[in-house]
């Protein structure tokens, strides 16, 4: 259950490339446009690197490198919905449609993501018409990355089956969020009367559906746990130097057991993170529903009191908006309520549990 | 919504007065949380207005000395009761420096100091920063490196200060430095009362992490200000600000009122959201919290007026003011965190999103709370502060 | 809202008749018999020092005095029921029946609680006979003082109304509870078939009741309160005694942050405990009601955390059945589980809140 | 019930032979948390009988050296699937005592004390008690005071340890005693395997607050024991006692089992009692504390297995031990505090009483669980660890 010697290099590999390439300036910037946060080039070299290809099938990808790789986007604040772009170039793959889309992800030339509405907001509904077309109607609250993206692969409903359709992102009206994450492309997706083409769309088992809500949430769960640890790492650095009545703050016993208490928050939630993308390798779904719960449950508590307890520890300092801490505080707290919140995980857990 | 708090304190009639009062005079205060500048000039000019014509009332400055236009046999009660009103009908306070100001120059100031500058602070016409928060020190105001060093008739300043409220429309300072170096700690500190348009003083807004920009840096560069801006006499500027300090409150019985109102708020919010498809206050988790923080908002209360009453009746203790800002601070955070939980991937929406809930107020308090639980003397010391003063652990 | 000077002499005298004659050894001893807890003598004792009298109107009694008295006996450890016997006198003379008991009680020849169902139990029922007899049915599963009373005072319903009937405790089947409080007198009592005659019940208004539910839980949180104080007491005694690493525990930050935390909970949960009490006083059922639960709430969680802060900082040596400390805490633990849970307060206050 | 909790570790047939074995051998547990002693001769010797069956399997001691028993190739996995199908079926676990004795023997030990020792601990013939606490010291071991003065062939042994588990049934004790008063702290100190039965030693059961007696004290007053029952040298005790303390990774994997056990029984139970007139899982309040608890289970288990497999890989971090044992501890308090709490009045009935709900183990696995808090170094020293050695905090 360790991480691999290939998945600690893939971990450095990311960490490294996102510190060049991440400007947490630019997300403090007033009305920061999507565009001053990633740029189309920043979208190749990540592709460059294989961190959009990372689960394709052919390619041998697992959710476990997956989650090193997310983990590192939370750590580096970064806007590059890398993890669900990565997503929608597995499920293409493996539901057969949207081969071009598909590559494209892979090879950096464009980003696809996944528009499905939150857990509480009726499913956007899909009417199947005579010609082979899908209509949706609905509505998508929160799109990680719907501002970026070129393509969509929306989670529709028709009746009890479940389907997924490939939509250009054009063809839906999109609007900016304003949300607590000031770090993130976050969009509102209206559906309605989008018609999509025969062979842009595909009836799907509980499975696949089921694959990419918890794919969802759990990158939620992963980037959160990487913010925290950056958050941990910005505590322990500045409560080493900062000096109160003559001594380093983090010489007193009471700042020491709140980091400490950060730390093992940290470290439950990250390992219960990879422990559920373990599971959604292993391909039993309720093993993985339950393993995602899991992780959302201890990781939203965990990594949302542990940012809390760096903004304390930080004092004033903490409180500017020149500093990074709120900028990762504020992506935890979003991380902790949209694909499924920690209230929600834990409802689940209790309701499978007979 | 009608939850009976517990009645404060039980100056009914007066309270009926001031409550029409404010009714009819006050500007509305916009609803973002804890201490908030006038935006823009307008703004300024209203607040100004306003605090004007609570002194003119009496329900401001009562407690001042007569000659300067108190009221014979104050009552401090009464100015609970005004606090409680104000916040009560989501009114602007008194501004925290004027009244800080006020209170030193009374108890330390000279007759000429007290002449020249209490006027301005009932007309409204002067408005005061408080100069006390280094960066360097922050909950360790002994700590403070910022120096006056005597020369001439007068000392010169150099240092920095920070979180210097409505620093930017100030035109009076109220300056803790050091003027004697050699002292040890928080001897040798000495308390001014400085023009803020003096050469040398360059103040810089400071934006918070909720967005908003209330505070300033505030930096000396040899700033040159006369003997006579030392309220009290050099080296009592310690005694001086604990003292002015120790008279804020008023400010518990209003923050304890700002938590009712958004405790109501969130009842009021909670009935209208669903949460899995029933409504919230069907859920026994969310009516559990909802039952628990009423509870805990009316033990603050009570914290702070018990307080009162032990000062008032020459019985403080050390625990009281400590115990008080710990419970109201850490119960402000708990209430806005379960308020942004309470709506879902709602609750990530903030001020500017149409779908924003209530304008995004939650999540601008919630970011906002841990203001409290850090200026002021944090928690951490407020435990010690209790621990070591009032149970009598060892350092 | 501050204690009057008589009632600082009243806590004073109490509290020390009851560090002279509260024995916490015989607490721990096996099977501990009622008799080894306390005797006749002592009852007549306090009642001397008027404390099963203070809520007689005709002495002028208040809640708000017998608060004060109440801490006192949980800051003991003290097996005497004084508050249940000092408010079943109050409801006697109040009501009009039971001169005589009203009497014994308030002079010490005998002791007299109330018995009631748990709140969330079936209430004991109560049949009117054509003689002016009512006949009990039913259960009351927790009376504390019900082994060493004389008499219980029986909270019963007929129909939608409410009665107090006055039973020699000898009627009733009384059966001696097992329970996590060491340091009192707990007993189930059975009323099944028990007929009560003319004279010596009545029915009551809700306002009785209601006071009689509301004064009982009132006097379990004031004595938590008092128990709580104790273990601060003791704990702050300790760790600065207690040495580690060649200095006091106390001088540790942590250590003195758990120690301020409890003295935080236990101010406010005494605030709202005397607070609720002057509302009994006030007489208005609403307000006092509301004010109960508060100090429940607030008391329930304070005073449990600080028993379990109190035990942690003791190490070791609070482990032992020997120390005190656990006598406390149990008493603690039973004060907040009986005659209205933390989570029943609670729940009061939401569905108050309309 | 049928929670999947995750697979521990995937030995699959190994789980099922151990299951078979455990189910035919094993005598009951008591339904009483923690290390309990046996109560009696009669249960003392069916304990007896049972491990050393385990020995005898090979479920046991397959880890000793080949000479002694043990097995080639030896994989530490199976330990933890023995560990975690023991304390599935509620069946006793190996003697704390005895297993520490054999580690510190098997690494530090003598031939002679090998051969002489190792065999009555498979027989389980012996029983070893472990005396590292002392009175004075606490979780701060460096400031031990049991002092062992060398003597002639031998050392005299002054001085009181506690938290003696087994000690009134115990003939053998693994001793830690301070041999060079002189040295620092830690360095002076030294290990002993010696007889219980030596005189000047004097063995005090001591009652916990559970109303149980468990543990002893035991005074040592001028017992002289021979050199040949220092273990590894003298002044090496810290060193010997640090590694045979690592090795109780196993622990851990059985502690989770009975988390999962416990709120197995939990959930159980809330299906039958009623909240408020509605079934208590019903309530959304009970619900989501239920939900918490599988979760922190089963991160229980993560850190666990995760301190094991990093112990395998010899890549093991400072923070994976105080880790594990700190999240263990807290949650398992959290875990019985909620079953008390949950049987609302109910929850004050203890064992002996009628209608104690389960025999009224929830009340005394609440109470033993502040042991696991403060024993084997408590959470503040657990928190210092991490603090310090992990994240490099300055002392």
């Amino acid at each position: 259950m360790l991480l691999s010697d290939e998945q600690v290099s893939l971990a450095e590999a990311a960490r490294d490339w996102l510190a060049e390439r991440t400007d947490l300036a630019a997300a403090r910037a007033d009305g920061a446009a999507l565009a001053a946060l990633y740029s189309a080039d920043d979208v190749r070299a990540a592709a460059e690197l294989g961190l959009t290809s990372l689960l394709r099938p052919a390619e041998g990808g697992t959710f476990a490198d997956l989650a090193v790789v997310v983990e590192e986007l939370g750590r580096a604040g970064s806007p590059l919905p890398l993890g669900q772009a990565a997503l929608v170039a597995r499920l293409l793959d493996q539901i057969g449609i949207g081969a071009a889309v598909s590559d494209a992800v892979a090879d950096g030339s464009a980003l696809a993501v996944p528009a499905a509405a939150e857990p509480d907001d009726a499913a956007i509904g899909g009417v199947p018409g005579a010609d082979g077309t899908l209509t949706l109607a609905g509505r998508a609250a929160i799109v990680v990355g719907g501002l970026g993206a070129a393509w969509l692969l929306v989670s529709a409903a028709i009746g009890d089956d479940r389907a997924l359709a490939l939509v250009p992102a054009s063809s839906a009206a999109r609007t900016a969020r304003t949300t607590l994450d000031l770090s993130r492309d976050i969009a509102a997706v209206d559906l309605h009367g989008v018609t999509v083409p025969a062979g842009d769309w595909t009836r799907v088992g509980a499975d696949v559906a089921d694959t990419l809500d918890q794919a969802l949430a759990l990158i939620h769960t992963l980037d959160a746990v990487g913010a925290a640890g950056r958050l941990l790492d910005m505590t322990v650095g500045y409560v080493k130097e900062r000096e109160q009545f003559g001594r380093p703050i983090g010489s007193f016993q009471a700042v020491k057991h709140h980091a400490a208490t950060m730390a093992v928050d940290i470290e439950a939630s990250r390992l219960c993170g990879h422990d559920a993308a373990r599971a959604l390798d292993g391909g039993d779904l309720l093993s993985a529903g339950t393993a995602v719960a899991v992780a959302g449950s201890v990781a939203g508590e965990g990594t949302s009191r542990a940012a809390s307890t760096a903004l304390q520890l930080h004092g004033g300092m903490g409180f500017t908006w020149e500093h990074d801490l709120h900028l990762f505080l504020r992506r935890i707290k979003v991380d902790e309520l949209v694909r499924g919140t920690t209230r929600q995980h834990r409802e689940r857990l209790f309701a499978t549990a007979g | 919504m009608s939850v009976d708090w517990g009645s404060g304190t039980e100056l009914g009639e007066l309270r009926a007065r001031v409550r029409a009062f404010v009714a009819g005079h006050a500007p509305g205060r916009a609803a973002r949380a804890g201490v908030r500048s006038p935006e823009n000039a307008a703004e300024l000019a209203e607040l100004r207005h306003w605090i004007a014509a609570l002194f003119e009332a009496g329900y401001y400055g009562a407690d001042w000395p007569l000659e300067f236009g108190g009221a014979a046999g104050h009552d401090p009660r009464r100015d609970v009761v005004v606090a409680e009103e104000i916040a009560r009908a989501r009114a602007p306070m008194h501004l925290g420096g004027n009244g800080l100001a006020a209170s030193a120059l009374i108890r330390f100031g000279s007759d000429e100091q007290k002449a020249r500058l209490l006027p301005a602070i009932r007309s409204c016409d002067d408005l005061w920063c408080q100069l006390f928060s280094e960066p360097g020190a922050g909950s360790d105001l002994a700590g403070m490196r910022t120096r006056a060093v005597p020369d001439g008739d007068g000392y010169v300043v150099t240092g920095q200060k920070v979180w210097t409220t409505n620093g930017h429309w100030a035109n009076r300072g109220y300056l803790l430095a050091r003027t004697d170096p050699d002292m040890p700690k928080h001897k040798g500190i000495t308390a001014f009362a400085i023009d803020m348009d003096t050469p040398g003083i360059d103040v810089r807004p400071l934006r918070e992490l909720t967005g908003t920009s209330d505070f300033n840096e505030v930096f000396f560069d040899g700033a040159r200000i006369p003997a006579t801006a030392v309220i009290g006499t050099p080296g009592q500027g310690w005694i001086v600000a604990n003292a002015s300090l120790a008279e804020e409150r008023n400010g518990v019985s209003a923050a304890v009122v700002d938590l009712q109102l958004a405790w109501e708020d969130l009842y009021a919010l909670a009935q209208k959201i669903e949460i899995e498809g029933r409504p919230a206050v069907e859920q026994a988790d969310v009516r559990q919290r909802f039952g628990a923080l009423r509870a805990e908002i009316r033990a603050c209360a009570l914290l702070g007026q018990s307080s009162f009453a032990r000062w008032r009746a020459g019985r403080e203790r050390v625990i009281d003011a400590p115990a008080g800002k710990l419970w109201f601070s850490e119960l402000n955070l708990r209430l806005h965190e379960f308020a942004v939980d309470l709506l879902g991937a709602r609750g990530i929406l903030t001020e500017g999103d149409l779908d924003a809930v209530d304008g995004g107020r939650w999540q601008d308090a919630y970011l906002y709370a841990r203001a409290y639980t850090i200026a002021g003397g944090s928690s951490e010391i407020m435990r010690n502060l209790i621990a070591e003063r009032a149970l009598g652990l060892p350092r």
